[in-house]
């Protein structure tokens, strides 16, 4: 548990954020210079806040009030960068074992072995980080955070400057972290997506101060603490893979209904976290017949939220959960949607991304683990 | 290229610089020529006058430069005489040190007592290359060769000595007596090696007038007055 | 090389010795220094950064005759250094002395630049895994600035190849002890038909001292290649 | 017109390229490492083919069998890099008259404060490119290229670099080009959204070679050559905007069907293009009630083309232009789709991404000037 | 400074005379130097590298020598030159000569680290946008590489005001002519008593050459800046 209270000013610019960080991924969420970084580089010691107290599982890092500044190398951490920061002198065996070098002899430390296996870098480790790609690099760098012994992980946009395949590439490796590794993470990020399928809660900023907190179903689905507003806007459903089709459809069962999604690589049985976008859902008063779309949940419309420009977001309650349509409010006037009465959601098997796709425990649930 | 008329270039070895400042003043007032003293080692000047340097008279402390000089032509020959003389001497750091006899019984070894013996360069500076050629005719030089501490110019002997770095060292007497902080423990008879002449000449193209009266100058009272003021002795032809 | 006499080849056997002791004894300092100036803001830094340049601003036998009044048998500190046995005095101990002193700034210039070219985001990054600040310098720091150490440290060792006018002036010139190849040089150019063999040592030190440049761009490519990745 | 056939061996990839760039922009398409930027460094003269013949506006600009091969500043270029590179020492102004001094005397040049004007970087001149952000770099690299009175402009991924919101910033300042500038431009990119926004034609490269050439919409429709494959795909359409409605639509008209946007920012009569992604389509056997979404678009079934996992494409011609429609085959047999057969599609109105609407003449016609 | 004679203050006048044409004149082919250094592939490379740092290996007496016998009047050089009615030896031109030979290595490692540090891409948009080879490195090159050009010319300077040994062999030590701070600060070493007079003249080479390394720093920071961005 990762307990955080902090007061900072800069020139133009004033951080006031009290939180906690359960174990699991604890996303930071804002849009550009709403102090997220500047959070994560206080709680790295890399900067003094004016005023504030941090404990890590216990630890006293940070009081300013007795004069309590831990400097970065004591904090016991696992600072996963954005650009990486591998060391380019070393192999990648080296800047693996780096931390390691340093962690308190008794420190319960993870194995390497299954750390390499983990992140999948095993043909890498006699490299040098100049011959790896860009989301091979950011893979090394989580197993050097990982190997250092660290009681708290920090991740500042980490897959930020990486490409939408990159991405996808190392997301499942931290669906993993989350779900086998036992101390709190700290991940920056303002991806829906990310938040979407990585967090086990979620600190929403805004200006320097929190505007948020709660679950990712939570804070996704209220569209005025989203840094892209609206069209950002959507659920997670969690589900659980039942079977895979000859026709290269995966069925999953969502709270009782079957979902219909293009061929999954889990096997049967995971459990998965969907994020389903609010503009892909397409709401229809009585079930529809004779559409291309296979996946139709009747449900109950629990809210209905017309937004600023000619947008609604309707709240739908399913069996699957609860999920967002963001429909035009001429098209709510014209179905006579209101709240209570019942309506269709209209979901195409094609139109969940795979980046809204990912492994994990439900959504807002503590932690669970699932050996896979 | 030659200078304005009426300026004479000196190129004369470093040693003679505080007597050469009190001439060039004196000559100066009474001939009303300008006088230019161009100081360093008489061995850099020579090479600088076989490649053409401006110079008018050449003052050097030994002879072989001179020699050299002349063998290429480039003195006048008629003009060159045998300035001064100087003497060689074993100085100690201090005031009170006892005087030695500077013959073949000398334990120099012991009066150095695991010191160094400071003189200018023993094969290239002629201050080193007169005092070895003495500790040689002694038959001192065999025991002391591997104490010898050489140094550039006998300035940087002297300053070994006056600092208490070198116990002992082999000077000119000229500066022997520019430095308190030493005094003259033993002065090598003047037969024990070559005589430490200074020849001057003028240069083979700037045989004028007003070098010849530059060469005459020097030999002149007010001239003998400052350097022997200076510890130098009058050469005598 | 039958054309360098005895007493010649004692001379680049010295100078090689004293060129080499002078460098390795002042590279450590000389990081320390390099990284002060790069890295730290005290008050004094720019005062140090002149100290440091001195030596290459005064004339060198007026940096020999400081040093004979320092480091001198009678001067403060080679009065204290004499007590732990240290004699620099006439010593080839004192021409690496003398030799290092003048060398110095040229290695502090190479070797700030580099350290300033490290990336203070990789050192970090170490302190976040753990690594306290002298860590962080041996581990991240220094290999990453390697080429430009071994550019200063070999530049340091061409310069005190060539030093005379300190050596000769702090412990003067004593054939086997601090006789180096630029004294020998100098001796011979002061003698009439001395400029044969003062050309040959010139050769032999210009030899040397273009192998240790050639070296050290070499060196220098192959460790920035390793340092750069690959 | 731009006319380039080159052939060039690297250690382990080979270009083999012709093709013709027309006035208006010519979009290099490819999936990383398929040789795009090769081809334009070839173009700028920054690197010299094994053989190849380049000409531009009828100038030779390389010609390996006669040995011709003009160095980068006597090829009249303005080429736009993806990491801007302005000039850190020079100010914006500075910048942007770099190109006209070296400028042959006569030539026919921008007018600078039109420039200034189209790029909306009058309040920058006196800034150093240090203190811009990346969206304003990137435009005063446009500006920079523009001014240089060049013959020929390259632009090498120049949004790559630049987040969502910056990246749509800059895209209308492209299209402005496209339709105002008269000299050809090549720009390499691998998103279908700038193709479909920006593309006068289309060249498809693939592994060095030119796989496909053709008009955006043309391109766009064959998952073949896509780099991201069926996931990308989706039809061009174009439309003129009829009017704004109170309620925050925008209504457009396609070939005489209306078609409903969320509020665009251009004036009525304006031509529009869309990009509306296959994957966004659903489609209806008959005409369907009761469905919040407000586009529905009935037409006859050009073509069914099954993919390689559980999805097909099919291709439906309707009055507004032929729409791609990706479902499952699940789905087509189910409605039996099959080619000559009649279907509607579904789009929803939020569902087309702002990116995906541009300004601009028809897609794959030649240019023709728009006074705006 | 009533404390410093008529004759010093010649010698300190001389000496930035001296030092000042010797870092102006030796600019432009220290700029062209580390240029080719820096960017061009060109056999001899290494030996052109190695005869820029020539100065700084062999002893500046050797080095004083050298420039005798090519630059004297008797010299193949000095003899053209004199032609054209340039005279070195001898001349405050000379000493010029020599501080600026001495100094030429600091200069070219300094502004060849500068343009090794200026990004090819920037020098490939110049081409481009229309600039030819000669103006890419005029617009873009040079002003990019100012800091460290500046820093360069600044340590020539401060080490052609600390000459010694090359300018007393090449040009003498003639009182108004070519008779630098260095020079006199030696002279007055030679007479006994000079010892004050040099520690003033000491005192008034470390004062300039510590200003020049503090400007240096200060317009080296500023240029920085401002090619930096902001
Ligand atoms: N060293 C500093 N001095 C002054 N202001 C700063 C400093 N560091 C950050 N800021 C300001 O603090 C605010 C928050 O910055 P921060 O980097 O924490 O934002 P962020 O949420 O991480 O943004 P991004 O998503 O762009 O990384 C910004 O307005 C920024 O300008
Ligand atoms: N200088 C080079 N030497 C060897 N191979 C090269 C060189 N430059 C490019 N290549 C190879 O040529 C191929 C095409 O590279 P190019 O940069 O043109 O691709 P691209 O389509 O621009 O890719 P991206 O979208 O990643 O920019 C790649 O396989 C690359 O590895
Ligand atoms: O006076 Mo000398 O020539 O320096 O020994
Ligand atoms: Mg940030
Ligand atoms: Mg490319």
């Amino acid at each position: 548990m990762l307990e955080v209270a902090l007061r900072h000013d800069f020139a133009d610019f004033t951080l006031d954020a009290r939180f906690e960080a359960p174990a699991g991924i604890t996303i930071l969420f804002g849009r550009s210079g709403s102090g997220k970084s500047t959070v994560v580089n206080i709680a790295a010691g890399l900067l003094r806040p004016d005023a504030g107290k941090i404990t890590s599982g216990g630890r006293v890092l940070l009081d300013t009030r007795n004069g309590v500044c831990l400097p970065p190398h004591r904090r016991r951490l696992g600072y996963i960068f954005q650009e990486g920061r591998l060391f380019p002198h070393l192999t990648v065996r080296q800047n693996l074992r780096y931390g390691a070098w340093f962690a308190p002899r008794g420190a319960a430390r993870e194995e390497s072995g299954r750390v390499v296996e983990l992140l999948g870098i095993g043909h890498l480790l006699d490299r040098r980080p100049g011959a790896l790609s860009g989301g091979e690099k950011q893979r090394v760098a989580i197993g050097r955070a990982l190997l250092s012994a660290p009681q708290l992980i920090l991740a500042d946009e980490p897959l930020a400057a990486l490409d939408e395949a990159r991405k996808s590439g190392i997301l499942p490796y931290f669906e993993r972290l989350r779900d086998e590794v036992s101390v709190p993470i700290l991940y920056v990020s303002h991806s829906a997506s990310e938040v979407a399928r990585l967090a086990t809660s979620v600190v929403a900023l805004e200006a320097g101060r929190i505007v948020r907190q709660g679950s990712a179903a939570e804070v996704l689905s209220d569209p005025s603490v989203l840094p892209a507003g609206a069209r950002e806007a959507g659920a997670v459903l969690t589900a659980r893979v039942l079977r895979h089709h000859a026709d290269g459809l995966t069925e999953l069962a969502a709270g009782g209904v079957p979902l219909f999604l293009p061929r999954l690589a889990q096997a049967p049985g995971s459990e998965m976290r969907l994020r389903v976008a609010a503009h892909d859902v397409i709401l229809s008063r009585d079930r529809p017949e004779g559409l291309s779309a296979l996946n139709i949940l009747p449900g109950t419309i629990a809210e209905l939220r017309p937004g600023d420009g000619p947008g609604a977001i309707v709240a739908l309650d399913t069996p699957a959960g609860r999920l967002l349509a963001r429909i035009t409010r001429r098209s709510a006037a014209a179905l006579g949607l209101a709240q209570g009465g019942s309506a269709h959601a209209v979901i195409k098997a094609v139109s969940i991304a795979p980046a809204d796709i990912g492994a994990g425990p439900r959504a807002g649930e503590t932690r669970d683990l699932i050996p896979e | 290229a030659p200078l304005a008329a009426g300026q004479i270039t000196v190129f004369a070895a470093a040693s003679l610089a505080t007597a050469l400042e009190e001439i060039e003043a004196g000559f100066e007032a009474q001939q009303g020529h300008d006088l230019v003293v161009s100081l360093a080692g008489s061995s850099m000047l020579a090479r600088q006058i076989e490649h053409g340097a401006p110079a008018d008279v050449f003052i050097s402390a030994n002879s072989d430069w001179m020699d050299r000089l002349a063998a290429e032509g480039l003195i006048a020959e008629r003009t060159r005489f045998d300035l001064l003389g100087n003497e060689i001497v074993l100085i100690a750091r201090g005031g009170t040190a006892r005087r030695v006899a500077l013959d073949a019984t000398l334990d120099l070894g012991e009066l150095l007592n695991g010191g160094r013996l400071a003189m200018a360069l023993v094969d290239a500076v002629p201050a080193g290359i007169y005092g070895k050629a003495a500790l040689e005719r002694l038959g001192l030089w065999d025991d002391i060769a591997d104490r010898v501490a050489q140094t550039d110019n006998v300035r940087a002997a002297l300053a070994l000595v006056a600092t208490g770095e070198a116990p002992l060292g082999i000077v000119y007497a000229t500066d022997a007596r520019a430095a308190p902080e030493v005094s003259v423990i033993g002065r090598f008879p003047a037969g024990n090696h070559p005589p430490i002449v200074y020849p001057a000449a003028a240069l083979a193209r700037r045989d004028t007038p007003e070098t010849r009266a530059f060469l005459d100058y020097l030999r002149g009272p007010q001239a003998r007055a400052a350097f022997e003021a200076q510890g130098f002795t009058m050469a005598t032809r | 090389m039958a054309w360098l006499g005895p007493e010649e080849w004692r001379a680049v056997a010295l100078s090689l010795q004293v060129s080499l002791w002078a460098t390795l004894l002042s590279l450590p300092l000389g990081i320390l220094t390099a990284y002060a100036l790069a890295r730290w803001q005290f008050p004094g830094k720019q005062l140090l950064n002149g100290i440091v340049h001195l030596p290459l601003i005064l004339p060198p036998v007026a940096t020999g005759y400081l040093l004979l009044l320092g480091f001198g048998t009678r001067g403060p500190i080679g009065g204290v250094l004499e007590d732990f046995g240290i004699v620099l005095a006439f010593r080839w101990t004192g021409a690496a002395l003398a030799a290092g002193v003048m060398a110095f700034p040229l290695m502090v210039r190479a070797i700030r630049l580099s350290i300033e070219a490290v990336d203070p985001k990789l050192e970090q990054a170490s302190a976040t895994l753990g690594a306290s600040p002298p860590w962080v310098f041996l581990t991240i720091t220094l290999p990453m600035a390697l080429p430009g150490i071994i550019a200063g440290a070999i530049l340091a060792f061409a310069k005190a190849m060539g030093e005379f006018g300190a050596t000769i002036t702090f412990v003067s010139n004593i054939p086997g002890q601090t006789r180096t190849i630029a004294s020998a040089i100098h001796a011979f150019l002061q003698v009439p038909g001395g400029e044969d063999a003062a050309l040959r040592l010139v050769l032999v030190s210009v030899v040397v001292a273009m192998a240790a440049l050639l070296l050290s761009e070499l060196i220098g490519r192959r460790v920035a290649a390793r340092v750069g990745g690959k």
